[in-house]
C-alpha cells in the first residue's frame, strides 16, 4: 500500500558535525522535491586568507572544521608549500602521515561508535549507550583516547594542531614518547579486532546505488596526503587540475556549493578510497574487510561505516609502522624549509576522514591574494541527494518515521561535516 | 602567649585549620551576619582585640575575618561578623548552626590595649568597620573603670546597614558611654543625624594628650576622619587604625597584604598612625 | 546545585571543535557523565531535551537570524557559559569584520550572494547576557571541567587574568621573542598552560586579552623584532579583531557598538 | 673534612650512585637553555651552563605545590608534606645566596613547614662560577660570587676534575661509595688557587656604586620619575618575578575533584606585578598602576628583604634581565636612580 503524500522535514539532523535539513515532498506518489538542505552560516574562509601573511593559512583554515583539523592544516601547507616551492623534508613528510593516522582514527572511532552504532543498537546516542553497553563506549573512549595522544605528542593537539608549519614542524615528540605511543598502539590491538567484530555483527541497511568513486591515488601507500585525483570511472587527473573534477556549482536550498565530475554527481570518503585504493590496504586491513563481507567495489552508500572501521585497521597498523620508522631513523629538531620564493600559486589535497579535500592559495609578497577550498562533504551532498531521490520511492508503503530514520541514517553513513561544507565557492583569482 | 590554637598551626602546617563548629547564626542585616563558633574541647582562641582568624570553607576557600567579640566575653568561643562579598563569604552564610568550619589563628598583632589605659578612647569605625572595634569597645566596657571617656561616632550608609544596633542601643542606656550614629542618607524613621561619619566630629570635645581615637572603616573614610582627628590635636601615636589588604596566608609569606616593607597579616592590621604615616601605600 | 544539573549545548557560527572537545574531556574524565546530565547536544546525540538549566553555547553570532533562537536560549537557561573563543570573543569569524560584508559575500558566492544572510560577527555576549566564558580556540579540556565543577559548586567560574607568559615561564619554554619569532603573550589571557608557545607557535590570541593590557608598549616590542604594522596588525586580529576593533572606536570617541 | 677531588670521567658513576638514594637533578640542555630538570646520568646534564630559565628554588618552593587535602562531607583534612630526597648539581652561588634568604624568610616568624620539609630532604651542590653567565648578570657587584655558609658540598672545575669542599653532614654523605674520589693533594691546592685568582677580573662590576649605598639610595627615590617610566613600558607580564630566585609570593586556592566531596589545597606562585595581586574583594586595588608595582618589585629587592631578614632581596643573576622584553634590569634601574641622585641635571631617560 503506497504512501499516496508524504512531507519529511528534519530539521538539523544530529549526530552530525554542523547544521543540515533533510526535506522530502511526495504528492500522490510522486516525487516532488528531495533535498538535503545545508543551513549553515556561511564563513568565508576564503575571503578571510585575503591580504594575511601565508603563515596563517594552515591556522586559520583548521578552523573550518573541529574534527579534520589536521587534514585541513595538511591541505593548506601543501598548497602554500607548492606556491612557494617548499619541499618538506623526509621526516616532515613521515611525521604528517603519522599525524593523519592519528585523526584518522580519532574521526572514525568518533563517527562508528558514537555517531552511528547508536542507530544500529536502536538508541539515541551513546549516553544510554555508556549505560546498556559500558564496555562498547568505553573501549571507544579509550581507542579515541590514544588517537588525539598521538596528535597532541605531534602537533599539540588534534583540534586546531599547533606544531604544523609551512616547511615542517615546530616541535618534536621524543623517541621515548614515540616508543611509548608505539606500545600503546600495539597494546590497542584487542580494541581494533573487537571493533571489527562489532561491525561483523551489526547489520547495515542494504541499498544499493552505483555510483563514481573518487579518491587520491599514489603507488605504493595507501594514498592520503598528495597523490593523483583518480575516479572509479577511470582516469587520474593532476593535483593542479582539480577544477576538472570538482566542477562546483551553487543551488539554491544549501549554502554549501555541489560538484559533478563525470556522472551527475559522485562520492568521496572511506568507501571511495576503499574502492579505489583497495590493494594498498595493509594485509590485516584486507582481512578485516573480508571479515565484516566488503570487497571492491562496494556500492552500499551505508557502507562507508564500514569502510571506515577497515581504515581504523589500517591506519592504526600504519601508525605502528611509522613508529618504527620514525624510531630507527631518530628524530632531529630539523628548523622547518624556508620558502624558495615569496609569491606563486599552488594547491595542496588530502584524504581527510570524509573524502577528498583541496586547497588552493595564490601568494603574492608574502600575503594570501586568492584561496580556494574544496571540501569533501560539498563533492558528497549531490551523491546524498542522488541516493535519497533512489532509496525514498523503494519506501513509500514505509511508515514515514522508519523512511526518516532509514534518510537520516543515510547522511549519516556520509559522515558529513556540514560545518566545513559551506566554505567553497567559486573564486575569482585578481 | 601561644594559645591552644596558635599551637595547632605549628605542627604539621601552618596552613593546617582546625575544625570549629557554628554554634548560632544571627543575621544582621540584608548584608551581614554573625556567626558564633566553637573551638573543639580544651582549645581557645585566646585572641587581643583587633586580630582575626582565616576562615576556611573546604572546596571554596580561605578568608581572613576579624574576630568581633570580645576576649573578656569569650564563653568558649568567639564570634565573626561576615559581610556577604564573594565566594567563601557567600558560601558561610548558607551555613546553619552544627556547620563545621575551619580555623586557624589568630593573626596579626591586635590593640595594644594596656597603653589606652587611662585614656579617653574615641572610636570610629564606618560600616563594617564596627564588627573589629566591637571586640575592643566591649574589653574597654568590661574594663570600664581603666578608662576615661568612651565615645562611639558610627557611620552607616542607611538605617537599614546599621550593625549591632541591639548593642548600640545598650551602650547608650549605660549612661557612660557617648555615642552618636550617622548615615549617609535616612529613610522615613531615621530621626538621627545624616551625612558621612565625618559631620560627628564636630559634636565632640576631646582633651587631645589624653585621647586614644580608634577608627575601623572602608579605604575612603581613612584620609577623611584622620583629617578631623588630627585637627582635634591628636598626636599620630594615638590614632589608631585597621588596614585590611588582600590575605592568602595570614603568617607573613604570601607577599598580598605588604604595604611597603610591612606585612599587614603581621605588624597589623592594626597600626597607629605615626607607624605608617610615612608609608606611600598605606592610605 | 544538589540534584544533577541539566545541561545543553547550542551552536552558531562555529566549527564544532569545541563541542568534539567536550567529547574529548569524556577520555579523561568520565565520571563527567555521573556529575551532569546531558539533555541536548546535537553534534553527539538525537535526543533533543528542553528542559536544562546550563545552556553552552559554542560559535558566534553571524547573521540577524541567529539572534532569535539565541534569546530564546537566553530566556530558558538560568546560566548561559560562552564556549570557546567563537562565542566569547567572536573568534575566528571576525576577521571578516574588517572589510566590506558585500564584497566579501560576493568574493564567496559570485553573483548568488544576495542568497546568503550575514552580518559582522560578534560574541555571544554582544546578543545576550552571559554568565560565564571558557575561552580558548578549541576550548581546553581541563578548564571546561574546571568551570563544570566550579558551576556544580553554584560558583561564578573564574578566568585567570594574569597574561600567558606566566604559564610559559613556569614551563621554561624557550621564549618565542629568543626564538626570532614574536608572539602575543604578554597581553593575552592565561589558562590553556601556554600550549601554542609550548609546541613552538606563537600565541595567536585565542584567549583573548588580559584587563589592561599594554598594547602600546607590545607593538614596540613588536615593531624592534621586526614585524611590520601589516604583521602586526594581522597578529592582533586574528582572534582579537572583535575586541580590538570595540578598542578603537572606543579610543575614536566612537559609540560603542549597538549591542 | 678536607676537600676531595672527583674526577670528571667519574661523574657519570657518582650520578648512577646518588640515584639509588636520591632524585637527581641537574641543569639539562634544553633548546639553547638550561632547564633543572631530572638526570639519569652525566650525559645529560652540564654543571658548565650559562644560567637555568627558572631558578634551582623550583625544588624547594615548586611553582604549584599541595598544601592540603581535604574531605567536604566529612570533617577530614590533613597536610601534604611529602617529596623525594633530592640532590641538586651544580647550584650557582647566586641561587646559593637567593636560597639563604629563602631559608630565612621561612623560618622568620612562623615557620613555613612545607618548604623546610623539601629543604630538609634536598642536599645542594653548588658550584663556583668561573665566568659570567648572562650578559644581564651582575653577582660580583651584588656579593654573590662565592657561596654563602648553607651549601652541602661546592665545586670547583678544575678541568678534568672538581675540587669538592664539604659543608655539611648532608653533604659529606654524597661522597662515600664513590671509589674515584681522594683527598685533596698539595698540586691540587695549587690548581684551585689558580683558578680562583683567575676567575675574579673575568667578572665586571657592574653597579655605578657600592651594594651597600643600595637600600638607602632607594629610600630617597621613593618618588622618582622613574618609576613613572618603567611603569608605561612594563607589560605586567611577571616574567621577572616568575624566574627570580628570591620571589616568594603566591596564591593558595582549593581544587575539588567532580564528585565535589574531596579536593585539595594548593599554592602557586604568583606575582606583584600582576593586576590583581592586590585587589581586594569589591574591587579595589591598592596597587594599580604599574609603576607602583615597579617600585614594589624593587623596592623589595634593593630594600625591604635586606631591612627585614639582612639579606639583599636580589643576587644578580640576571634572570629577570633575560627575561623581560622591554629591558627593564635591576643593573640599569638601580644607576639610572643613581645617577637621577648624584647628577641630577645630566638625568636622562634609562635607554632601551
Ligand atoms: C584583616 C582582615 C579582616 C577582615 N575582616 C572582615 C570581617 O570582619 N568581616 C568581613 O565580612 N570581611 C572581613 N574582611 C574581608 C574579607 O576577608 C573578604 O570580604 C573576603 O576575603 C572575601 O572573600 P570571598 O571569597 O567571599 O570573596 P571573593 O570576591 O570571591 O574573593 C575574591 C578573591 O579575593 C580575595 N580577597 C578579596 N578580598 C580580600 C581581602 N580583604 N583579604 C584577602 N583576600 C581577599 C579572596 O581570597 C578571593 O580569592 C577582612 C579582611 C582582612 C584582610
Ligand atoms: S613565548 Fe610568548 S608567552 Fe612565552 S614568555 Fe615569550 S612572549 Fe611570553
Ligand atoms: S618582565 Fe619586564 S615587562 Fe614583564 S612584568 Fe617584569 S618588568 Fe614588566
Ligand atoms: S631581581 Fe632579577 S637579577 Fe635580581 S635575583 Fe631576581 S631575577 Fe635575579
Amino acid at each position: 500500500m503506497a504512501t499516496p503524500n508524504l512531507r519529511i522535514d528534519v530539521h538539523h539532523v544530529t549526530r552530525v558535525e554542523g547544521h543540515g535539513n533533510i526535506v522530502v515532498d511526495v504528492q500522490n506518489g510522486q516525487l516532488k522535491q528531495c533535498d538535503l538542505e545545508i543551513v549553515e552560516t556561511p564563513r568565508f574562509f576564503e575571503a578571510m586568507l585575503r591580504g594575511r601573511p601565508y603563515g596563517e593559512s594552515s591556522h586559520i583554515t583548521s578552523r573550518i572544521c573541529g574534527i579534520c583539523a589536521v587534514g585541513h592544516a595538511t591541505a593548506s601547507l601543501r598548497a602554500t608549500e607548492n606556491a612557494l616551492g617548499v619541499v618538506p623534508s623526509e621526516q616532515t613528510v613521515l611525521l604528517r602521515k603519522l599525524n593523519f593516522h592519528g585523526e584518522m582514527l580519532d574521526s572514525h572511532i568518533l563517527h562508528a561508535y558514537m555517531l552511528v552504532a547508536p542507530d544500529l543498537l536502536g538508541v539515541g546516542s551513546v549516553i544510554p549507550l555508556a549505560k546498556s553497553a559500558p564496555e562498547v563506549v568505553l573501549r571507544a573512549l579509550r581507542m579515541k583516547k590514544l588517537a588525539g595522544d598521538l596528535c597532541a605528542a605531534l602537533c599539540g593537539r588534534h583540534t586546531h594542531p599547533i606544531a604544523m608549519t609551512v616547511g615542517g614542524f615546530t616541535h618534536f615528540p621524543s623517541r621515548e614518547q614515540l616508543g611509548e605511543l608505539r606500545e600503546r598502539l600495539i597494546a590497542m590491538r584487542p580494541d581494533v579486532e573487537a571493533t571489527v567484530e562489532l561491525f561483523t555483527q551489526l547489520k547495515l541497511p542494504a541499498f544499493e546505488r552505483d555510483t563514481e568513486y573518487v579518491a587520491l591515488r599514489a603507488k605504493g601507500e595507501y594514498c592520503y596526503i598528495d597523490g593523483e585525483i583518480a575516479s572509479s570511472d577511470g582516469g587520474a587527473l593532476p593535483l593542479t587540475d582539480y577544477r576538472k573534477v570538482t566542477n562546483e556549482h551553487l543551488v539554491r536550498h544549501s549554502s554549501a556549493k555541489r560538484t559533478h565530475h563525470m556522472r551527475e554527481s559522485y562520492m568521496v570518503g572511506a568507501l571511495a578510497r576503499f574502492n579505489i585504493n583497495f590493494d594498498e590496504l595493509h594485509p590485516k586491513a584486507k582481512s578485516a574487510a573480508a571479515a565484516i563481507g566488503l570487497k571492491p567495489k562496494v556500492t552500499n552508500p551505508y557502507l562507508n561505516t564500514a569502510a571506515q572501521v577497515v581504515e581504523i585497521v589500517h591506519c592504526s597498523e600504519d601508525a605502528i609502522r611509522l613508529c618504527d620508522v620514525l624510531i630507527k631513523r631518530g628524530l632531529t629538531w630539523e628548523e622547518p624549509v624556508k620558502p624558495a620564493r615569496l609569491s606563486g600559486e599552488g594547491v595542496g589535497a588530502c584524504d581527510v576522514p570524509r573524502g577528498t579535500l583541496f586547497h588552493n592559495y595564490v601568494i603574492a609578497d608574502g600575503l594570501v591574494t586568492g584561496a580556494n577550498c574544496i571540501i569533501p562533504t560539498g563533492q558528497n551532498l549531490s551523491n546524498i541527494e542522488g541516493d535519497m531521490r533512489a532509496l525514498v520511492p523503494t519506501m513509500l508503503d514505509r511508515k514515514p518515521p522508519e523512511i526518516t530514520l532509514a534518510l537520516e541514517m543515510l547522511v549519516r553513513a556520509y559522515d558529513p561535516c556540514i560545518s566545513c561544507s559551506t566554505h567553497m565557492l567559486n573564486v575569482r583569482f585578481e | 602567649m601561644v594559645t591552644a590554637l596558635k599551637q595547632t598551626l605549628i605542627d604539621p602546617s601552618i596552613y593546617l585549620p582546625t575544625y570549629g563548629v557554628v554554634r548560632n547564626v544571627r543575621p544582621m542585616t540584608g548584608m551581614e551576619k554573625l556567626f558564633d563558633i566553637a573551638l573543639p574541647e580544651g582549645m581557645s582562641l585566646g585572641h587581643k582585640p583587633g586580630q582575626f582568624v582565616e576562615v576556611s570553607l573546604f572546596g571554596v576557600g580561605e578568608a581572613p575575618i576579624s574576630i568581633c567579640s570580645s576576649p573578656s566575653r569569650s564563653n568558649g568561643g568567639f564570634q565573626l561578623c561576615v559581610r556577604r562579598a564573594g565566594d567563601l563569604t557567600g558560601l558561610l552564610h548558607t551555613l546553619t548552626p552544627g556547620s563545621p568550619i575551619g580555623i586557624r589563628g589568630p593573626f596579626g598583632t591586635g590593640f595594644p590595649i594596656e597603653r589606652f589605659r587611662g585614656k579617653d578612647m574615641l572610636f570610629a569605625p564606618g560600616g563594617l568597620g564596627l564588627a573589629p572595634l566591637r571586640s575592643l569597645i566591649n574589653q574597654v566596657l568590661d574594663e570600664r573603670s581603666d578608662f576615661g571617656r568612651v565615645i562611639i561616632l558610627y557611620g552607616a550608609r542607611s538605617p537599614a546597614e546599621l550593625l549591632f544596633t541591639d548593642e548600640l542601643a545598650a551602650w547608650k542606656a549605660r549612661g557612660d558611654v557617648e555615642v552618636h550614629l550617622t548615615v549617609d542618607r535616612g529613610d522615613e524613621n531615621w530621626k538621627g543625624n545624616v551625612g558621612v561619619i565625618t559631620t560627628l566630629f564636630p559634636k565632640v570635645e576631646v582633651h587631645p594628650r589624653n585621647t586614644v581615637a580608634v577608627t575601623v572603616g572602608p579605604p575612603v573614610m581613612y584620609r577623611f576622619v584622620l583629617m578631623e582627628l588630627l585637627g582635634k590635636g591628636l598626636p599620630d601615636g594615638s590614632i589608631w587604625l585597621s588596614l585590611e589588604r588582600r590575605m592568602k596566608c595570614g603568617v607573613g609569606k604570601c607577599g598580598h597584604c605588604q604595604i611597603n616593607h610591612l606585612y599587614a597579616c603581621q605588624s597589623g592590621p592594626s597600626f597607629s598612625y605615626a607607624q605608617i604615616k610615612h608609608l606611600g601605600e598605606a592610605l | 546545585m544538589s540534584a544533577k544539573p541539566k545541561i545543553a549545548f547550542y551552536e552558531f557560527t562555529s566549527c564544532e571543535g569545541c563541542q568534539l572537545t567536550v567529547v574529548d574531556s569524556l577520555q579523561l574524565y568520565p565520571e563527567l557523565l555521573e556529575a551532569v546530565d546531558i539533555v541536548r547536544f546535537r553534534e553527539a546525540m538525537s535526543e533533543m531535551g528542553d528542559d536544562y538549566a546550563i545552556a553552552f553555547i559554542e560559535g558566534s553570532c553571524s547573521r540577524p537570524s541567529d539572534e532569535a533562537p539565541i534569546k530564546a536560549i537566553r530566556e530558558k537557561a538560568a546560566l548561559v557559559v560562552a564556549l570557546g573563543a567563537c562565542a566569547h570573543l567572536g573568534g575566528i569569524n571576525t576577521i571578516r569584520n574588517r572589510h566590506d560584508l558585500g564584497e566579501v559575500r560576493r568574493f564567496v558566492y559570485g553573483d548568488k550572494a544576495e542568497w546568503y544572510d550575514t552580518y559582522p560577527a560578534r560574541p555571544i555576549s554582544a546578543v545576550i547576557k552571559v554568565d560565564a566564558a571558557i575561552p580558548g580556540c578549541p576550548i581546553d579540556r581541563h578548564e571546561f571541567v574546571r568551570t563544570v565543577k566550579r558551576l556544580l559548586q553554584g560558583r561564578a567560574p573564574e578566568l585567570p587574568d594574569h597574561p600567558l607568559c606566566v604559564e610559559c615561564k613556569l614551563k621554561e619554554n624557550v621564549c618565542l621573542y629568543l626564538r626570532g619569532t614574536t608572539c602575543l603573550g604578554p597581553i593575552v589571557r592565561a589558562g590553556c598552560d601556554a600550549i601554542c608557545p609550548t609546541y613552538g607557535d606563537s600565541c595567536e590570541g585565542c584567549r583573548g586579552l588580559v584587563p589592561n593590557p599594554n598594547i602600546e608598549h607590545l607593538k614596540e616590542v613588536l615593531t624592534e623584532h621586526g614585524l611590520s604594522v601589516d604583521q602586526t596588525l594581522a597578529k592582533m586580529t586574528q582572534f582579537l579583531t572583535y575586541q580590538v576593533m570595540e578598542m578603537e572606536a572606543a579610543g575614536h570617541g566612537d559609540p560603542q557598538p549597538a549591542h | 673534612m678536607n676537600p676531595m677531588i672527583i674526577p670528571k670521567a667519574a661523574l657519570d658513576d657518582w650520578v648512577r650512585l646518588l640515584r639509588s638514594s636520591y632524585r637527581v637533578v641537574a641543569p639539562r640542555p634544553l633548546h639553547g637553555q638550561h632547564v633543572f630538570g631530572e638526570v639519569g646520568s652525566a650525559s645529560e646534564f652540564d654543571l658548565g651552563y650559562p644560567t637555568s630559565v627558572l631558578p634551582p628554588k623550583k625544588y624547594l618552593f615548586p611553582a604549584r605545590e599541595d598544601l592540603l587535602k581535604f574531605r567536604t562531607d566529612a570533617q577530614q583534612v590533613e597536610a601534604t608534606i611529602d617529596g623525594p630526597r633530592t640532590v641538586v648539581l651544580g647550584v650557582h652561588t647566586c641561587d646559593m645566596h637567593a636560597m639563604q634568604l629563602l631559608d630565612r624568610v621561612m623560618a622568620t616568624g612562623y615557620s613555613d613547614q612545607h618548604y623546610l620539609a623539601h629543604r630538609n630532604k634536598t642536599t645542594l651542590v653548588s658550584v663556583e662560577c668561573l665566568k659570567p653567565c648572562t650578559a644581564g648578570s651582575f653577582c660580583k657587584s651584588m656579593g654573590t660570587l662565592s657561596t654563602p655558609e648553607v651549601f652541602d658540598l661546592h665545586l670547583t672545575d678544575l678541568g678534568d676534575a672538581y675540587a669538592a669542599e664539604v659543608g655539611s653532614d648532608r653533604g659529606a654523605a654524597l661522597l662515600p661509595g664513590l671509589k674515584a674520589a681522594r683527598p685533596f693533594a698539595d698540586k691540587d691546592t695549587a690548581r684551585l688557587n689558580r683558578v680562583m685568582s683567575e676567575k675574579w677580573p673575568r667578572f665586571p662590576l657592574r653597579l655605578e656604586f657600592d651594594v651597600t649605598e643600595l637600600p638607602s639610595l632607594l629610600s630617597t627615590s621613593y618618588d622618582s620619575e622613574l618609576w613613572k617610566e618603567l611603569g608605561e613600558r612594563c607589560l605586567a607580564c611577571a616574567m621577572c618575578t616568575n624566574v627570580c630566585p628570591t620571589c616568594y609570593c603566591f596564591n593558595v586556592m582549593d581544587e575539588v575533584d567532580l564528585t565535589l566531596k574531596s579536593g585539595k589545597r594548593l599554592r602557586e606562585w604568583d606575582s606583584c606585578q600582576l593586576d590583581k595581586f592586590a585587589t581586594v574583594a569589591g574591587g579595589h586595588n591598592f596597587r594599580t598602576a604599574r609603576a607602583a608595582r615597579q617600585r614594589h618589585r624593587f623596592f623589595r629587592k634593593g630594600k625591604y628583604q635586606t631591612d627585614a631578614f639582612g639579606l639583599l632581596g636580589c643576587v644578580g643573576c640576571g634572570r629577570c634581565a633575560e627575561a623581560c622584553l622591554v629591558h627593564i634590569t635591576p643593573v640599569d634601574t638601580f644607576n639610572e636612580l643613581y645617577r637621577r641622585q648624584h647628577q641630577p641635571a645630566a638625568a636622562t631617560p634609562q635607554g632601551g
